[in-house]
């Protein structure tokens, strides 16, 4: 079945991107919100992490959580996906369940 | 589709509350229907009636007790969780001789059972929390 | 009503915070219904399983010994990630032995956690329809 | 020595009120001074007399009231954040219009100048938090 | 009563917990005391001091633009670890702005914001005499 | 002013040991409680950040949440002290003032 996981943790505070990578099959989606939307941004330490997802998995960004920050659209990696409240109901609609990396 | 929503955290302290309003409510909005939302750990603590929060702020718990009425959600505080945390209705207050209780309305007091039937009944289960 | 599969994902220690022992909890009701059920312990969840807890000294509810009870609640599917006690120095021998007895086997007794690779685990989740986090 | 304390989660959720709970008895036992708890954040939730902990587990609140009358201790919790969260006191309740209110003995609310001046005070503030 | 150093340790970002907003109450509570005022920026605080926050959308307060306030209120000692900032890909430029008017030196506005690096950060932290963590 | 720097996070959930290690001036010490105290065990991946401290800094871990944990005394890296509540309020009388890494 496939999985949409969710990160609202900073990658800098937590591991659970990294613990996610290490689980996530290829079939299945990343979706940052709250402080895990802090992963997105270019240049930082956590883009060569987030460039490694990339590769694997569609990841997606909470836009309300990124207005919320103060982290521009513009200074996203390449390839990241924003998408609102809707959008995420929409997602964990797409993929079978969802896995919370609390 | 059938979500049940899990929210482990109390209100203002962490976002998960906020997430999990927030989903809820597109949910709603997409035509979606909504089995149940669970309280568990933290979380019960946003079934306070006496929140008062500063008038420039949401009011997280008030608003989880009219999206509720709104849609004739259930709301349920897992009760073991309540009980360590201090939030009571009128009949476990009576029962435990507490002189007064603080639960709001809209939200009802119920067993672990619960979750595990909210997973059952449910397409998605969708956990926030900390 | 159809038969979901469960899965308890851990990830948090014990003591510092309640949410091993409340996750626990819900283990315990949740294997009155008759479902599928499988336990995770990745990153600082493995040490929920670790032997020789004591929790008198700090004065909070000792539930370590509660994991040896999940067997006779047939919660006996118990996946540890490696990786995850590698980095912390551990082994299995330095967890609970938690075990099962198998009335298909002439109630054989048999362990309950499997030692697995990330990419086993990964697998294991794959299986679930319903994953809850701790 | 005069010691003043800051409680920044609540009961049973994180260990920072049990690891508070311990020193200030420790310290208390040594012959310091306490010139204050001061319950800050979640930490408020800990002043709550509804909490009704499993028989064979510790009462983290009544244990806190009873050290704080047994030693005269000061046990604050925050004004704006006890108001956050649903913890009040007659007063504030009637204040407030609210019917009920939950505060446990031994606990009072104040503003967060109380922590200033706690620091203020004492020769060492330690905090416990998550 | 003697001038106490306060410091206050701000470690956690904005909006996915409430610390950084009941940080900048106590500051602001505090600012009345006539006490000497530090705030430190480290870790994931620094992220409290970006621009262009707007909360809006996840209707929580938007207690951003407050910072640019804490000049107003003699706060004006504000350091924020370059290290930090470095690892997060930030820069002091991606900061709001936070000034203040120097009453000795006719009203000249002044930067209050001093990125500075770990060994410095380590210095002003030794000179306090109260620390409270947020 | 020494200071007596208290960890009550796990090295391997949060960067509190590490950013202590990096503010920690020569003359302060470090105190692990609650979940710190999971950095104490010889032959784990943090042990080698404790080894660093302990070249530095004196280091104490508190036995109760020791205890509690499962870890055992003599999985301790050579040079912590154990020390119980009493001890640890010792501590905060010897060290000028405590910064608690939350």
């Amino acid at each position: 079945m496939t999985v949409l996981h969710i990160i609202n943790k900073s990658p800098y505070e937590r591991n659970s991107l990294d613990t996610c990578l290490r689980l996530a099959r290829p079939d299945s989606a990343i979706l940052l919100i709250e402080d895990g939307v802090y992963a997105v941004r270019a240049g930082s330490s956590a883009s060569a992490t987030l460039q490694q997802a990339l590769e694997k998995h569609p990841v997606y960004a909470l836009q309300p959580d990124l207005q919320a920050r103060g982290v521009p659209t513009e200074s996203l990696i390449d390839g990241i996906k924003v998408v609102d409240y809707d959008g995420f109901v929409e997602l964990t609609t797409e993929y079978e369940k969802t896995q919370s990396w609390l | 589709m059938k979500f049940s929503i899990m929210v482990n955290e109390g209100p203002y302290t962490h976002q998960a509350s906020d997430s999990a309003y927030h989903f809820t409510a597109a949910a709603l909005k997409a035509g979606h229907e909504i089995v149940r939302v669970f309280f568990y750990h933290d979380g019960v603590n946003n079934g306070t009636r006496l929140s008062i929060p500063p008038q420039d702020d949401r009011n997280v718990c008030t608003r989880w007790s009219e999206l509720g009425q709104q849609h004739e959600l259930e709301l349920i505080l897992c009760v073991a969780a309540a009980q360590r945390r201090g939030l009571l209705d009128e009949d476990e207050a009576k029962r435990a001789g507490k002189n007064s209780d603080n639960i709001a309305p809209g939200f009802e007091i119920s067993g672990l059972g619960q979750l595990i039937d909210a997973g059952i009944q449910a397409d998605r289960l969708v956990v926030f929390g900390d | 009503m159809a038969s979901k599969k469960f899965l308890y994902v851990n990830r948090k220690a014990p003591h510092g915070s309640i949410y091993a022992l409340e996750s626990l909890e819900v283990v315990l009701i949740g294997a009155a219904f008759e479902q599928e059920v499988t336990l995770a312990f990745i990153d600082d969840g493995v040490y929920q399983l670790l032997k020789n807890q004591d929790s008198s000294a700090i004065g909070s509810k000792n539930f370590s010994p509660t994991y040896r009870a999940l067997g006779d609640y047939d919660v006996n599917q118990i996946y540890v990630e490696r990786e995850s006690l590698e980095l912390r120095g551990l082994t299995k021998e330095d967890l609970m032995p938690l075990t099962w007895e198998d009335e298909d086997d002439d109630w054989a007794e048999k362990d309950s956690i499997h030692v697995v690779s990330s990419a086993e685990l990964a697998e294991v989740i794959e299986q679930q329809d319903v994953l809850l986090n701790f």
